[in-house]
């Protein structure tokens, strides 16, 4: 199956926060019903990051720049890595990769136990309180298996986000990104290609990564080799001992305790 | 890129129903997958409707089952937004249902009024009433400003209006509807009759 | 809209969404297209894919300016000064669309040598001082070559046919030309002359837009001035809410009719319409001064009878010589079968207007002085969309009985809640009315493209709500009971109102929908169009230029069979027309003016662009043509007419009006004023603001001392928000997507005021004060202006007290409740205010 | 006649013995994330119940010796003053034979111990040890909304190798402990039965502690046969 992926080319998008809402209306989560519960984070961008009703979050960056404001948008989600350490780490199978590229959350199967979140080198995925399981894009595999697009990439007014085989999405983000510093964008650069094993998850960033805060040279953390190295460890360790003490077992057949020394030590007292 | 857009609407009434199956069959074959009954469209009404915020005229596709809302997104086939809805428009199912920040479930958002309601003199509250106490009461309070304060002619010169009573909106209305509003109005004899393009 | 309405003949977006990838270059500028249309972007981007390069101009940067080619700063208010420049740019550099100005313009005609501008005083001619107003029939007129009387023997002949109210038909007064454009009175030269003022460094200095960024600004878009190119301009309320506001958009106009940028794909101005249908209710006439299709409420002065009327409002020549034909088919919907010619058609039934202002403004000044005792709000909420809010809902408080149908729970329903607010001293009695919602009811909406568009029901409303119509209905039904059962001041007026509304019973809006398209009075058949509306009371149709929508006889209750309700997708010619996808208004033409798409002989300017083509012997098209294009005979024979320079049909010159007389109240060219509040003076002309604005001497207004109050302000709209709130705050995603009030300001500004991001600030004038965060943000910059720093900050205005889950300040308390000379439309968008940190 | 030693008190017994449930419970609840089979196995509800189970055991497994603690302060100080106490050369003897002895029984003669032998004090030591981390973490995670994820991984870290080290002793404990292993019989009455143990039993295991207790005699029972 060929692998699809997502391409967020923010030098297109309004930051009109289409995606991010309509990511909410089609997976059916809330926000909070209460008067006045929300953050003002100081600039346009709706919330310091992602949280358990929250799977995609638009970015705002801004800074005075020689040639003017480089006001940066960025596009929040999970990146669908080809190496996802969620996967690696998730112990119930909730999390898996599809053939698609798609790492799927199937939160029916999610236990809660926030491995994933711990070791997502982006920290994408976020506990829900609410539910008590993890919460992250499933790159909408539920409406890809329908011939729909993802929520986020339909909804888009501005065309900025588009869905397709990842290696058409690549070329285009090259392409895209060969235009930019055509145009004097000369920052401009292409994020997912090898990242992580290659990502499904594509943009091209207008001002370089860091503007629009992506993450250069992502690592899954050390963290994560603890959780693999764990589960056999203690496996091993236990069955190790168990092995000893039986040995133990076997070779003490027959021992009766000489309760006799008791009255013996005594009389010699 | 990718996936072709369907001709998923039929328009063949006011509203229309599209199974799964039918969802299936309007696909390209290598698309055609058993469908999941988790599928969030199975067996939901779709109707189409025209964005209420920007005047971007943005075409919508509101899914609904046993009259309950189901998904509002945009409308491919739309020549204009192709699919497309901003934030505004991506919420449009928030002005009828929200999803509780509890229990996830689906609640008709908690602020939306469901009764006629007055407010007395002096008071410091509101009252429900039902709506034909509203209606009547309404059309009292319209009839006295008018007959107190109207004017039939002046200087000779029939005027027939009454100046005492003004109407706002209402732009957030359909064209029917808008059009009646100043007709009702000018029925009145009002000159006060204003709307949000004056703004 | 007179602006438009004034140059073009029609009041509207002149082309369409889809069009602007047809643009060379778009310019967006007085709308914040990104954010508030965010759906153009998909447009303006599939220009750029082509090429094209996109404008913005914009006091502060916005999330448009991050998209665009080319970002240009302009203190709020001083875009005349920017058109003018540019203008003055394009004559002297010869940039302009020579053979379409010559012909498709009123370039060549000659001006009454009486007509003046004075820079020292900034009046045109005729001013009268006593008035506050111009006369604007005395000096601002043609030179007359010849007194063309209607031919009612021939094509006029309608006007004295049987059953017609008897009115003089009015003469067409030719105007003097000299096509050579040499003539020192003719509109060229006048032009020439009056913009010779605005030069580089004197816009540069007054908008504080450096003079280089105004050179590449004004050498891009002057670029399209070549026949082949075209540019767009967007616009929305940045243009309109000024004190010289239609002035804004008529220079728009003017410009592109110089670069010949009118009447074709990609080109055009687009006025970006605030609200969902505030195109359609506009075209409806919820307005104090037009009647459905745009024509003029009666006034007791001008027009007592029926044929003062006629005689007053017919335009001598173009296509609104019709105009009685729609004025009396709109009677015959109004009154039905009470409407007679023995009774002028009901004429005297509609309302006359006196000499009060009866505009937004307007109303709430007359609840002050004791006229308005009841109101009904309908979907709107003035407590905070009105400007000077804070005294708008003061009188709210004066009021007898208030009712407000929404969906929510809004600050004018609850004014007696607002913080501060004493319950119990306020006598008003409230009705609020539970509505539903867009997908909870059936009905049209027009969007800025004038494409009307069918919503379905997908829902029911929650609770008890039900639909704006149902409630008129049932309100009309108890009012006629009453005026039947008990009478009172003139019962006819509202009893005899023609309602046939309902099918089995229950309120039909589909019968509404018939009767605005209109129908033969004989057989109640559907009109094809309004070609085909009568002036003796034969035919009935509420809105002509609706007619067409709903026309469909085989299926008159099924909105899906009527062109309304097409969904074609077909595209002839690739240029986004999509002719079989809804109705546009008129008669389903895409982009009006179209005649001007091509040259003298009918060849489109741009190949690849072609809306009409005349080949020789007939006009192939692929848009609906808006010109006299062929002449069907009786027995079905089709002749076309060959191709001649009557490009804009909806004025009598027949071009478009450089010079526009007719219309205008404040000069037939734009001319620069400062705000009404403004830190800086006007360095153009002698006068500071606009002599004909209205209500300056409001004692509401409370004018702040710019020594006092030396920051320019502004407010706008945030893509998350949308208007007062209402429909916003109330959705808690769009809550949580931008929670809180907040005003914008430059790092210039907070360092001098102490403030940091994220503080809480007061923002204050005489007519208010309010507290919220400050963004402080290298994207508000202060400006230069003629050597002096002025700052700008600028504020949302979607937050208020009332229902929902975001809460915050309303930033109307603060704007000034003066309106444009021409409309009304208040001053949001500059004036002043103060800072300080909280 | 037979003399006894009262060795652990009715307290003691309690908090022991509630732990020892819980630990098993939280071992079986936690399974869940252990064998990606069990979950697969026994479907969504063992997942939903596995979750239930877990919380509810953690709060007992963390509050129980939390009210012990103020209930019985001393008991607490004493058991500390036993987990470090010094080590003299019996300790050292007896770890360096306890590898013999293991297989050996029958022909190792263990050196006399003071109140805790000196092996179990490692083990009771590293017990406490991880079972304080693994509750203190169990909480972290039990935020995990509110904890950021660098937080949350090192408190999952921690969780695991606690558990780690908690599984592996616990299999010598119990073996040991609960006297499966035949020197060692009997022993499962200490914590499991009256607490109280033969003098014979004593004087075997902790030859020190049986001097000193019965010298002392407060703790020492005497029965007389019928």
């Amino acid at each position: 199956m060929t692998e699809n992926a997502i391409l967020y080319d923010s030098s297109k998008c309004s930051a009109c926060k289409g995606c991010q809402v309509q990511c909410k209306q089609w997976n059916n989560l809330p926000s909070s019903l209460g008067k006045d519960t929300n953050e003002f984070t100081g600039s346009y961008q709706s919330m310091a990051d992602l949280n358990g009703d929250t799977r995609l979050l638009i970015g705002f960056d801004e800074k005075a720049a020689d040639g003017g404001i480089e006001w940066a948008f960025g596009r929040r989600s999970c990146f669908h890595c080809t190496d996802p350490t969620c996967v690696s780490v998730c112990p119930s199978g909730a999390l898996s990769k599809l053939d698609d590229g798609t790492v799927r959350l199937d939160s029916s199967k999610c236990i809660g136990c926030k491995y994933c979140t711990a070791v997502c080198p982006f920290e994408v995925p976020k506990y829900r309180a609410s539910s008590g399981v993890s919460n992250k894009c499933t790159l909408c595999d539920d409406r890809t298996t329908a011939g729909r697009e993802p929520a986020c990439v339909q909804t888009c007014p501005a065309a900025a986000l588009s869905y397709g085989p990842r290696e058409d999405v690549i070329a285009a983000g090259k392409v895209r990104v060969e235009e930019l510093k055509t145009a004097g964008f000369d920052k401009a650069e292409l994020y997912g290609e090898t990242e992580m094993g290659g990502m499904h998850v594509l943009a091209v960033a207008k001002f370089g990564l860091e503007a629009h805060g992506y993450k250069r040279n992502p690592k899954a953390p050390t963290a994560a080799m603890i959780f693999d190295l764990m589960r056999p460890l203690t496996a091993l360790g236990v069955a190790g001992i168990a092995a000893v003490l039986s040995v133990s077992f076997l070779a003490s057949r027959g021992y009766e305790r000489p309760d006799a020394a008791v009255d013996a030590t005594k009389e010699e007292n | 890129m990718g996936v072709t857009r369907r001709d998923f609407l039929r328009l063949s009434g006011a509203a229309f129903m599209t199974t799964a199956i039918y969802e299936l069959t309007a696909q390209s074959s290598a698309l055609a997958v058993e469908m999941d009954q988790e599928w969030k469209l199975v067996n939901v009404d779709e109707t189409s409707t025209i964005c209420c915020y920007c005047s971007g005229g943005c075409g919508t596709i509101v899914s609904a089952r046993d009259g309950e809302l189901v998904n509002i997104e945009g409308d491919v086939d739309h020549p204009i937004n192709r699919g497309g809805l901003c934030s505004k428009g991506s919420s449009q199912f928030g002005v009828n249902s929200v999803y509780d920040d509890k229990t996830g479930d689906r609640i008709i958002n908690p602020n939306r009024l469901q009764k006629p309601k007055v407010r007395r003199a002096g008071a410091t509250d509101w009252e429900e009433i039902s709506w034909e106490q509203a209606i009547d009461e309404i059309a009292a309070r319209i009839k006295k400003t008018r007959d107190e304060n109207y004017e039939a002619e002046l200087d000779g010169v029939t005027v027939n209006r009454c100046e005492a009573i003004a109407s706002f909106g209402a732009a957030a209305l359909d064209n029917e509807e808008a059009y009646i509003v100043q007709k009702l109005g000018r029925g009145l004899g009002l000159t006060y009759i204003e709307h949000q393009a004056r703004i | 809209m007179s602006g438009l309405g004034t140059t073009f003949g029609r009041g509207a977006m002149t082309n369409h969404f889809a069009d602007f990838k047809n643009a060379d270059v778009v310019m967006a500028i007085g709308s914040n297209n990104a954010e508030n249309h965010p759906v153009s972007m998909a447009w303006v981007q599939e220009a750029r894919a082509k090429g094209g390069k996109y404008i913005v101009v914009d006091p502060r940067f916005t999330r448009s300016a991050a998209l665009a080619d080319i970002y240009a700063p302009l203190r709020s208010g001083t875009d005349i000064a920017f058109y003018g420049g540019l203008m003055k740019y394009i004559m002297d550099n010869d940039l302009w669309q020579k053979e379409y100005v010559t012909n498709y313009t009123n370039a060549s005609f000659l001006v009454s040598p009486e007509y003046a501008f004075d820079d020292a005083t900034g009046l045109f001619s005729s001013w009268d001082d006593a008035a506050g107003a111009y006369d604007t029939k005395a000096t601002w007129k043609y030179q007359v070559a010849e007194e063309k009387p209607w031919d009612t023997a021939g094509a006029f002949a309608w006007a004295v046919a049987d059953g017609v109210p008897e009115f003089t038909p009015p003469v067409d007064k030719v105007a003097l030309k000299d096509l050579t454009m040499q003539d020192p009175n003719c509109v060229w030269q006048l032009m020439r002359k009056h913009y010779e003022r605005y030069t580089p460094e004197v816009v540069s200095k007054i908008t504080g837009c450096p003079k280089e960024k105004l050179i590449e600004v004004w050498a891009t878009f002057a670029s399209t001035g070549a026949a082949e190119k075209s540019g767009t301009i967007l616009y929305a309320m940045g243009q309109t809410q000024h004190t010289y506001g239609s002035q804004n958009v008529r220079a728009m106009a003017v410009l592109q009719l110089l670069l010949g940028n009118v009447g074709i794909a990609g080109g055009g101005i687009n006025a970006l319409r605030g609200e969902a249908n505030v195109q359609g209710s506009t075209d409806m006439a919820v307005l104090s001064h037009i009647l459905p299709g745009y024509f003029a409420v009666p006034s007791a002065v001008k027009h007592p009878t029926l044929r003062s009327w006629l005689e007053a409002e017919t335009l001598p020549g173009g296509y609104w010589t019709n105009k009685p034909k729609f004025l009396i088919s709109m009677l015959k919907e109004f009154y039905g079968p009470y409407a007679t010619l023995e009774n002028d058609f009901a004429y005297d039934m509609l309302p006359k207007l006196n000499a009060i202002n009866h505009t937004h403004i307007g109303v709430f000044e007359s609840v002050g002085a004791g006229t308005v005792k009841g109101m009904m709000c309908w979907g709107q909420n003035p407590a905070v969309g009105g400007p000077n809010s804070g005294f708008e809902r003061e009188m709210l408080a004066k009021l007898d009985w208030l009712l407000a149908v929404d969906l929510w729970e809004t600050e004018t329903a609850s004014f007696w809640k607002a913080p501060g607010v004493d319950s119990a001293s306020i006598q008003t009695e409230v009705f609020m009315l539970p509505a539903v919602c867009h997908f909870e009811k059936q009905g049209s909406i027009s969007n800025s493209g004038r494409w009307i568009q069918w919503r379905y029901k997908a829902v029911d409303g929650p609770g008890e709500s039900r639909d704006d119509f149902e409630i008129l209905h049932e309100l009309f039904l108890k009012l006629k009971e009453k005026y039947e059962v008990e009478g009172g001041a003139n019962p006819e007026q509202i009893t005899q109102l023609y309602w046939p509304y309902e099918t089995d019973g229950h309120a039909d809006i589909t019968k509404v929908a018939q009767g605005i398209n209109g129908y033969t009075v004989a057989d109640g058949n559907l009109v094809k169009n309004f070609t085909l509306l009568k002036a003796d009371g034969s035919t009935a149709s509420g809105c002509w230029i609706y007619s067409g929508y709903f026309n469909n006889n085989d299926a008159p209750n099924d909105p899906t069979q009527q062109p309304t309700g097409a969904r074609g997708k077909e595209d002839p010619g690739n240029l986004g027309l999509y002719p079989n996808w809804s109705f546009s208004w008129p008669v389903n033409r895409r982009i009006v003016y179209n005649r001007a798409s091509a040259d003298l002989n009918g060849k489109p300017w741009s190949a690849e662009k072609m809306l009409v083509e005349w080949t020789g012997t007939e006009w192939v098209t692929n848009d609906v043509p808006d010109f006299g294009y062929k002449v069907v005979a009786e027995d079905g024979t089709v002749t076309y007419t060959p191709p001649n320079n009557k490009a804009f049909i909806m004025l009598p010159e027949l071009g478009g009006r450089l010079w526009g007389a007719g219309g205008m109240k404040d000069g037939p060219f734009p001319e620069h004023y400062e705000p009404f509040e403004s830190p800086a003076t006007n360095l153009l002309n002698g006068r500071q603001s606009n002599p004909a604005l209205t209500f300056g001497s409001a004692e509401s207004v409370k004018p702040g001392d710019p020594e006092k109050y030396p920051i320019v302000c502004t407010t706008y709209r945030v893509t998350e928000h949308w208007q007062t709130g209402g429909m916003t705050r109330n959705v808690p995603w769009l809550a949580e997507a931008m929670p809180a009030m907040f005003v914008e300001m430059s790092e210039e500004l907070a360092e001098e005021k102490g403030i940091a991001n994220k503080d809480m600030v007061r923002v204050f004038n005489e007519r208010g004060s309010l507290e919220m965060y400050a963004i402080v943000t290298p994207r508000f910059k202060p400006f230069d202006i003629d050597g002096k720093i002025v700052h700008q900050v600028g504020m949302p205005w979607h937050w208020g007290y009332g229902s929902g889950h975001a809460t915050g300040a309303i930033a109307n308390d603060l704007t000034p409740n003066v309106g444009d000379a021409n409309t009304s439309i208040p001053e949001y968008k500059a004036y002043l205010v103060n800072v300080e940190k909280v | 006649m037979t003399r006894y030693i009262q060795r652990h008190s009715r307290l003691k017994r309690w908090v022991h013995g509630i732990n020892t449930v819980s630990c098993f419970a939280l071992i079986l609840t936690g399974l869940v994330l252990f064998i990606p089979g069990v979950p697969q196995a026994f479907g969504e509800a063992s997942v939903a119940f596995s979750r239930l189970g877990h919380r509810v055991f953690g709060v007992a497994f963390v509050v129980i010796p939390l009210v012990a603690l103020v209930v019985a302060p001393k008991g607490f100080v004493h058991i500390l003053q036993n987990l470090f106490a010094k080590w003299d050369a019996d300790d050292r003897k007896f770890m360096a034979l306890f590898p013999k002895y293991l297989f050996a029984p029958q022909t190792t003669h263990m050196p006399p111990q003071r109140a805790v032998k000196s092996g179990q004090r490692l083990s009771d030591g590293a017990l406490i040890a991880a079972g304080i981390l693994i509750g203190i973490s169990g909480v972290v995670l039990w935020a995990g909304a509110y904890v950021s994820p660098a937080v949350l991984g090192i408190a999952l870290a921690v969780h695991d190798v606690c558990f780690g080290i908690i599984a592996a002793i616990m299999v010598v404990h119990v073996y040991l402990g609960a006297g499966v292993w035949q020197p060692y019989r009997g022993l499962v009455r200490l914590m499991f039965g009256n607490g109280r143990v033969t003098e014979a039993e004593a004087r075997y295991h902790w030859g020190h502690w049986a001097e000193e207790e019965l010298a002392r005699g407060t703790n020492v029972i005497t029965e007389y046969a019928e």
